[in-house]
């Protein structure tokens, strides 16, 4: 139980948001960003000269591609790309033993003004490469780089993000919500988590998840699972069939681009799902109508504001650790495009309430960012 | 026919094991952990087990055909990461996002034909080039783990396509009422009907058609199939065309349960192709037998999601090695898979 | 019996060339209707290119087949089948797990609905069962692999009579039957001439050419010597034919006495690849200095007691004394090294390795011993000397031990391994037909070194199916008939008649029992 | 022995070594090996071409990418240094007549045991150059009989069970990867870590460099891959262990004709094929990786080995120019992710081609023959 009646908050020490304009209508933003995923393998030029900045984003192990966590990150150079003269290049490295030499051999080309790793992967490496390339600056997102000035490193609260999942998803199963066919079943409290790999990264999600669950809703049941996979969508499909028949009425997963399956699952059910990381009742659209909301990171905002920051010249406002959390307003949860308006009050009271004991600091998770 | 005799001793064996491992499983789980049988074994779990063991079982059945006559297909799994992704390709071309339940069978159709050209290719190379079997088999996997996901970041810009569409279920009003057999037979996906279709249909054509002779007697000894006046390198085309496309189907029908493609990692087929050729071996080179090892590793692997959801506490990442270690106990312990005879060699009519 | 006088077959300056070899050179062959053709001549002859010519398997490079009046040109089985023409090949082209219905109509199937019509098969298949007296037809639904090769032999003839053949080539049908099966072999084919088929018998067996046949065509080195009526010659002529000049089947004086027994047997029982015990209950001494014959139809068991002496088969019951050793329990590498040198009935898959060339092919087998090795090292310039010897003292042609095993002659490769053992300094040989498919030069030259091995003091077991070898050469001689020994005899001591009825598990003093199936004329002995 | 015979000797032996490589089968190999992969890269451009990318840019990449700087040819180097290692684990079960499709889990199998055995002696040992060489040293042990204990595995249910080695070697790559990607997660998680991995080696333990600066590639570990392949040869082709397995390989009929224990020579090549798959596994986590992590997500090394051999035509010599050309494709692979919009999949397509060509020798016979190169029909 982690639920904190006691106030732990040391409030005035909290950073400036990353999102310094702050009036960014989130749901616009997430919506353009997937706009401009669709579109922005045309823009991505291949001549290296000519373009006035430029930028260079390695994957995680997972691959770009994945609905998620890595285009998410990508997203936000792409943004930028709108704005400023701006080249990206991606570079997939699924290897982590690659992470080393990739990064050195981008580095000595002296061209680009930041280079986005993607993963905690990247970590070790990193600590060579960043004192050995100090006039590169770096972002290095889910861990930093203790003194180095010259990182800029991204802890993602996913815990966070799965504990406010957690909190809509234990909210809704107690309402009665009907929508083309899908239904909650008000009667039981039972939610599902759909996990990609069995892995300590996920692990967190799935914990957090249930404590969230739990925090507003004491009798609910979580029903948890994993495909083994994060590309297998059938096997999230199945993990998600199976939590439905046994009274799942809503499911979340954590399994990158297999996690279509969790929502496959619950439209051939007629039951709801929520999405992760991005608004994915816009990314996998042809699910909109069972996605009830989206538990989000703004990582494409980071990385926007990272890049951006490196090419205004302005690094040491974005060097050193960073938060993406409910606390900076880099975590939340939104609700799907079909849905909006029509999901019952509670749901935002909830919510508003879970990101105020937060703020406060009175909710501790037995998980952290990236591992228990 | 006593090689039938063998092989349905096999499966009563098969059957009768795996029945027995299963109610102590149960017993004992129930007794001592307080399982909830109820909750593990539902309606639900049959249909998944069912839908799990559909692509695999038409692999098998494509690749035993190609064994049977004496050619190692060992490439089911690049076949079917190929029937995968053209299905996507061609049911995107058809209706973008949003396409029909007409266009998923069209689409289903073209992925066969295009297994079928490259698999032509393949049976060139195979048969009339004498190609060595396993290395060219492993090459299909190697160029449909590359080009499947490259010819996605064409189309898509993504390696996944975008969700396209699933086949819907056959549904049977009333009958679909009917308790367990109900909602497995009368509201089932069609390719799952029309899978166990196919099975049926190609246990037949092996032993009850001249052409499943000859296709029996090229994979044990071809020359007495030659001087019996039928042309074994014709033979041999015709099964290993078969096996690359009920590959290429397999993973169709994998898509079009799916709804779309992945070609991240793995690609969303990952593994089911040697899953497939480990399940006509276990079958012991029978469609039934292939069928019945399909279905037996779906309900392992669907098992196992049921324990998950149970909240019974298993590793999953081990308890998904289940199968392969099965396999290795079994070749090892129950009794060697006898290979037709003449597996892997070519054969020249000059000589 | 040849009173109609049409021709079935003839064949017309047949010549078959396999890139520079020549298997047959213009031959000339012609098969009356309603007879028995003999196709006579020593393996490697070329009898059964020919056939496989008049068979479809292979295109003539040069000559014309004429079948019933029409010349045909035969691309493959499917063509001389509908032409009439069957072949009962050696290796029988049976689907080992299919059933025997299955077998039978193989290529041929009636079928009803799409399905192959089983009940008209099974039908007809019973039909002509029953009208030449196979018993086939209780068999029908039993896989081929289960039944005894005799039975899986007159499968072949149904299913050729099924596909509707007229003429029947039967490629050496006796090497692998009984005596008894033999002679119900002649009946069926007697029968089958009497029905009007004509059949072509291929074998390299003078006696059962003379016996059978109505006519006898010898072919030598791929060519046609000539063609005889079989009622016009002899033994001793058709051998002539075959060979180019009288034959010795004189036996050759020894000089000393055997000495101590080197290797002995006893109660030996050994299982064939199948499990079924193919040498039963047999004692056998070899000494210093002796030949010890084995003779016998091929499959009685010989291929067997070889292995189990050589340590390439286990045994099931018995003792194997080596030596003065118990060398039951040796393994096949033990038994190498304790002098046991042996010259394998196949040289192509045992005897050689084929990629090999000769150097590498002269360690094969004494990859342990000293000074071919040196610890775990090989010494290779050594071995390359000792290939160099073999070469040259043994005539091997080509005289280079550069060349792979694959490139030289069966005569060639033989001597190589014949050199190779025999320079093992065994203390005994086991030699499983030594001389089979090698030409008659070389045949002399390996008989005279395993003579000069026998001199020199060392024990021989020799197997031969050749029993003008056997007596040629062997001290003693043991008939194998079943697994058993029949009988040791003294083989200046027995005729060839008597050898005769030993190899049918007659012995020599037992009054013979005809048998309720056999013709008074099926037991006339040539010669 | 004199030092007349000696050089005698070793000028014959010179003699027989140039007779060997101006064999004609050799030649053969080798045109079939460039032909196989020339026409593989060349349908891998018109593809390129096709998907409207400049195929020549594509091409200068290529070569750019494999030698065109020292990083380049340090990163090619160190592929090689695997493929090598790996296809000289195919190499000799091949050889011998065994499939040893498991090299991969051998490969992964011989990697932890080489990462855990040095993590855990590491305490017990001096630091520095001293503990480095000696932890090394125990490590690649690990390593190798780890991965000869994993090979020998699939061999003896080979050879006393029947199990077919090429689906039972499957079977144990899925389970190697399985078992010990669960073990990372979890048991043998390093404290530390923030990604999913082991321990880190300690830093003294690593190969120096030497040459190149690399900081994943030591002149040393292209060292080890070259010094087995020149053991292997020896084994192989010097002493009568390698002649049994070769001749096993090549006839087993006539090799059991000569006294080898069939059984155990399957054993034994297994056993030897996972040692050196073990070994490639402790270059691969000592030089490369310094750590171990799960192993779903490492390069499928095991599987290229297969087609680093087969275009060596099983041959331990050629696999290593067999290596470097594959380490070339992937490093040109590496490079044209970094500087160029095609995607990667393509190498790996190209690399299926090469090995699907490979796989088909009769094909480029008689496209010699057609151009009349060499044509003998053999």
């Amino acid at each position: 139980m982690s639920r904190q009646t006691q106030s732990e908050g040391d409030s005035d020490a909290r950073p400036a948001t990353p999102n310094s304009a702050g009036t960014v209508d989130r749901r616009t933003f997430l919506a353009s960003t997937a706009a401009v995923g669709a579109v922005g393998l045309a823009g991505c030029a291949d001549d290296e000269e000519g373009a006035e900045y430029n930028a260079a984003i390695i994957s995680s192990p997972a691959g770009f591609d994945d609905n998620a966590f890595n285009d998410n990150a990508r997203d936000g150079l792409r943004e930028a790309a709108e704005e400023y003269d701006l080249d990206i290049n991606d570079v997939e490295e699924t290897e982590e033993a690659e992470y080393e030499s990739v990064q050195a051999e981008l580095a000595e080309q002296d061209l680009y003004d930041v280079i986005v790793m993607v993963g905690q992967q990247h970590y070790d490496p990193l600590v060579n490469n960043s004192e050995t390339y100090p006039d590169q600056n770096w972002m290095l997102i889910n861990d930093h780089v203790e003194g180095a000035a010259n990182v800029s490193g991204w802890i993602e609260m996913n815990h966070e993000m799965s504990f406010l999942a957690g909190v809509a998803a234990g909210t809704l199963t107690t309402e009665s919500i009907e929508h083309e066919g899908s239904s909650t079943n008000p009667d039981e409290s039972v939610v599902g988590f759909v996990g990609g790999e069995d892995i300590d990264l996920i692990n967190a999600f799935e914990t957090s998840y249930i404590e969230g669950v739990e925090w507003v809703n004491d009798d609910a049941e979580v029903l948890t699972g994993y495909g083994g996979s994060f590309s297998d969508t059938s096997a999230a499909n199945d993990v998600a069939a199976s939590q439905i028949d046994d009274g799942a009425d809503i499911v979340w997963h954590a399994a990158s681009a297999a996690g279509g399956g969790a929502f496959s699952a619950a439209q051939s059910n007629d039951r709801f799902a929520l999405g992760v990381d991005v608004d994915q009742s816009i990314t996998e659209d042809q699910y909109a109508d069972v996605i009830l909301g989206s538990a989000v990171k703004a990582l494409n905002e980071a990385t926007y504001d990272v890049v951006t920051a490196a090419m205004d010249g302005d690094w040491g406002g974005v060097s050193g650790e960073r938060n993406l959390s409910i606390e900076q307003g880099g975590i939340d949860f939104i609700t799907g495009q079909e849905f909006e308006g029509s999901l019952p009050a509670a749901l935002d009271e909830n919510l508003e309430d879970a990101k105020d004991a937060f703020i406060a600091g009175e909710i501790e998770l037995t998980c952290g960012p990236t591992g228990c | 026919m006593s090689d039938d005799g063998l092989l349905q001793q096999r499966w009563v064996r098969l059957g009768a094991s795996a029945a027995v491992v299963l109610v102590v499983l149960g017993a004992v789980g129930s007794m001592m952990f307080g399982w909830d049988l109820e909750r593990l074994l539902t309606v639900g779990f049959v249909n998944r087990s069912l839908q799990m063991a559909t692509p695999i079982t038409l692999a098998a059945i494509g690749g035993l055909y190609a064994e049977k006559s004496g050619v190692f297909n060992i490439g089911l799994e690049g076949f079917m990461i190929i029937g995968a992704i053209s299905t996507a390709g061609v049911l995107f071309a058809l209706g973008g996002t949003t396409p029909s339940q007409g266009d998923i069978w069209i689409a289903m159709v073209a992925a066969v034909l295009v297994s079928l050209v490259l698999t032509a290719i393949f049976a060139v190379l195979l048969i009339d080039y004498q190609a060595d079997q396993i290395v060219a088999g492993l090459a299909v996997w190697f160029i449909g783990l590359g080009f499947a996901p490259f010819v996605a970041s064409l189309v898509w810009g993504s390696r996944n396509s975008p969700g396209l569409a699933s086949i819907d279920n056959v549904t049977v009003p009333g009958l679909s009422e009917i308790p367990w057999i109900g909602p497995v037979v009368f509201d089932q996906s069609p390719l799952v009907l029309l899978t166990l279709v196919l099975v049926i249909a190609s246990w037949v054509f092996l032993y009850r058609t001249r052409y499943g002779y000859w296709v029996q007697a090229a994979g044990e000894n071809p020359k007495a199939l030659d001087t019996a006046g039928v042309n074994v390198t014709r033979v041999r085309y015709a099964t290993v065309l078969f096996s690359g496309a009920m590959a290429g189907f397999g993973g169709a029908v994998l898509l079009a349960h799916a709804g779309n493609f992945v070609g991240t990692g793995d690609t969303m087929v990952n593994g089911r192709g040697w899953i497939a050729i480990v399940a006509y071996l276990f079958g012991n080179y029978n469609p039934l037998g292939a069928a019945a090892a399909a279905v037996l590793f779906g309900g392992l692997d669907m098992l196992q999601v049921q324990f998950q959801t149970a909240g019974i506490d298993v590793p999953s990442r081990l308890v998904n090695l289940f199968p392969y270690v099965i396999v290795i106990v079994v070749l090892s312990v129950w009794g060697k898979t006898r290979m037709p005879s003449a597996v892997g060699e070519s054969y020249d009519q000059e000589e | 019996m040849s009173t109609d006088n049409s021709t079935a077959v003839r064949l017309d300056g047949i010549t078959k060339r396999f890139g520079d070899v020549v298997a047959n050179d213009d031959v000339t062959f012609t098969l009356e209707e309603g007879t028995i053709h003999a196709l006579l001549g020593e393996n490697g002859s070329g009898k059964t290119t020919l056939m496989s010519v008049l068979y479809g398997l292979y295109q003539p490079t040069d000559g014309t087949i004429v079948v019933d009046g029409e010349e045909q040109s035969f691309a493959s089985p499917r063509d001389a089948m509908a032409a009439g023409v069957g072949m009962i090949h050696q290796h029988f082209q049976l689907i080992e797990p299919m059933t025997v219905l299955q077998n039978v109509v193989l290529g041929h199937e009636p079928t009803k609905n799409g399905l192959v019509d089983e009940e008209a098969a099974r039908e007809e298949i019973t039909q002509i069962s029953d009208r030449y007296g196979f018993d086939v037809a209780r068999h029908l639904d039993t896989p081929v692999r289960d039944l005894d090769v005799g039975v899986q032999q007159r499968i072949e003839i149904v299913k050729s009579l099924y596909r509707g053949a007229d003429v029947l080539i039967l490629d050496e049908p006796t090497a692998v039957l009984t005596p008894q099966e033999v002679d119900a072999l002649m009946e069926v084919m007697d029968d089958l001439r009497a029905d009007g088929h004509s059949l072509i018998f291929i074998t390299h067996k003078l006696d059962e050419a003379l016996s059978a046949a109505d006519q006898i065509t010898v072919l030598r080195d791929g060519e046609a010597v000539g063609s005889v009526d079989s009622a016009e010659t002899d033994e001793r002529g058709l051998a002539r034919m075959m060979v180019g000049r009288e034959v010795l089947f004189d036996r050759l004086e020894r000089e000393g006495e055997p000495g101590d027994p080197v290797l002995t047997a006893s109660d030996l029982r050994v299982s064939g690849d199948r499990g079924v015990e193919q040498v039963a209950d047999v004692d056998l001494t070899v000494r210093e200095g002796e030949i010890f014959g084995i003779a016998g139809v091929q499959g009685n068991g010989q291929t067997e007691l070889i292995e189990a002496i050589t340590g390439l088969r286990s045994i099931d019951d018995g003792t194997i004394e080596f030596g003065g050793r118990d060398a039951t329990e040796m393994s096949r590498r033990e038994r190498i090294e304790s002098g046991i040198a042996y010259v394998p009935e196949d040289r192509q898959k045992e005897g050689l390795v084929q990629e090999y060339d000769l150097v590498r092919n002269a360690l094969l087998g004494n990859q342990t011993i000293e000074p071919f090795v040196d610890g775990a090292l090989v010494d290779w310039p050594f071995v390359a000397d000792h290939a160099e010897s073999i070469v040259e003292e043994y005539d091997v042609q080509p005289p280079t031990t550069t060349s792979e095993a694959s490139s030289l002659s069966g005569g060639n490769q033989q001597k190589f391994i014949v050199g190779r053992e025999i320079e093992r300094d065994p203390d005994l040989m086991v030699a499983s037909h030594p001389t089979r498919g090698v030409d008659i030069g070389a045949i002399e030259f390996i008989h005279n070194r395993l003579i000069e091995l026998r001199d020199r003091g060392v024990a021989t077991l020799l197997v031969s199916s050749k029993l003008e070898e056997v007596r040629k050469l062997a001290d003693r001689v043991a008939v194998m008939y079943e697994g058993e020994f029949v009988d040791i005899v003294d083989p200046g001591g027995v005729t060839e008649e008597e050898f005769g009825l030993l190899m049918t598990g007659h012995g020599v003093d037992e009054e013979v029992d005809p048998g309720p199936d056999l013709g008074i004329e099926d037991e006339e002995v040539t010669e | 022995m004199s030092s007349v015979s000696d050089t005698d000797e070793s000028k014959s032996r010179l003699e027989r070594i140039a007779g060997y490589l101006l064999d004609a089968t050799v030649l053969e190999r080798i045109g079939i090996a460039v032909g196989a992969t020339a026409f593989a890269l060349l349908i891998g451009l018109v593809i390129v071409a096709l998907a409207g990318y400049d195929p020549f840019r594509f091409a200068t990449q290529l070569v750019v990418g494999a030698f065109g700087s020292e990083r380049a040819i340090a990163r090619t180097l160190r592929f090689s240094t695997l493929f090598v290692l790996a296809g000289l684990a195919v190499a000799v079960a091949f050889r011998a007549g065994v499939f040893n499709i498991g090299v991969q889990g051998q490969f992964v199998v011989g990697g932890i045991a080489c990462v855990m055995s040095i993590i855990w002696t590491a305490p017990y040992l001096p630091t520095g150059t001293v503990g480095g060489v000696l932890l090394i040293g125990i490590g690649v042990v690990n390593a190798i009989v780890f991965g000869g204990l994993y090979g020998a595995l699939p061999g003896a249910l080979k050879a006393y069970a029947g199990a077919n080695e090429i689906i039972t070697t499957i079977m144990l790559n899925f389970i190697a990867i399985g078992v010990v990607g669960w073990l990372v997660n979890g048991p043998f998680r390093g404290e530390e870590a923030t990604s999913v991995r082991t321990e880190q080696l300690p830093d003294y333990v690593a190969f120096p460099q030497v040459v190149f600066s690399d900081p994943n590639f030591s002149v040393v570990g292209f060292g080890i891959a070259v010094l087995s392949v020149i053991g292997v040869a020896f084994v192989l082709t010097r002493t009568r262990y390698g002649y049994d397995m070769v001749t096993s390989g090549y006839q087993a009929t006539a090799a059991r004709f000569s006294g080898v224990d069939s059984k155990q020579t399957i054993v034994a090549t297994m056993t030897l094929s996972g040692m050196i798959a073990g070994l490639t596994g402790a270059v691969f986590a000592i030089m490369i990786q310094g750590s171990y992590t799960d192993p779903a997500g490492i390069g499928n090394y095991g599987f290229d080995g297969i087609a680093v051999s087969l275009l060596a035509a099983n041959n331990p010599i050629g696999v290593v120019p067999a290596g470097i050309l594959f380490g070339g494709l992937e490093s040109a692979g590496s490079h044209i992710q970094i500087r160029s919009d095609v995607p990667v999949q393509l190498i790996n397509g190209i690399i299926g081609l090469v090995v699907l060509f490979v796989a088909v020798p009769e094909l480029f016979r008689m496209i010699g023959a057609r151009m009349g190169l060499g044509g003998d029909d053999r």
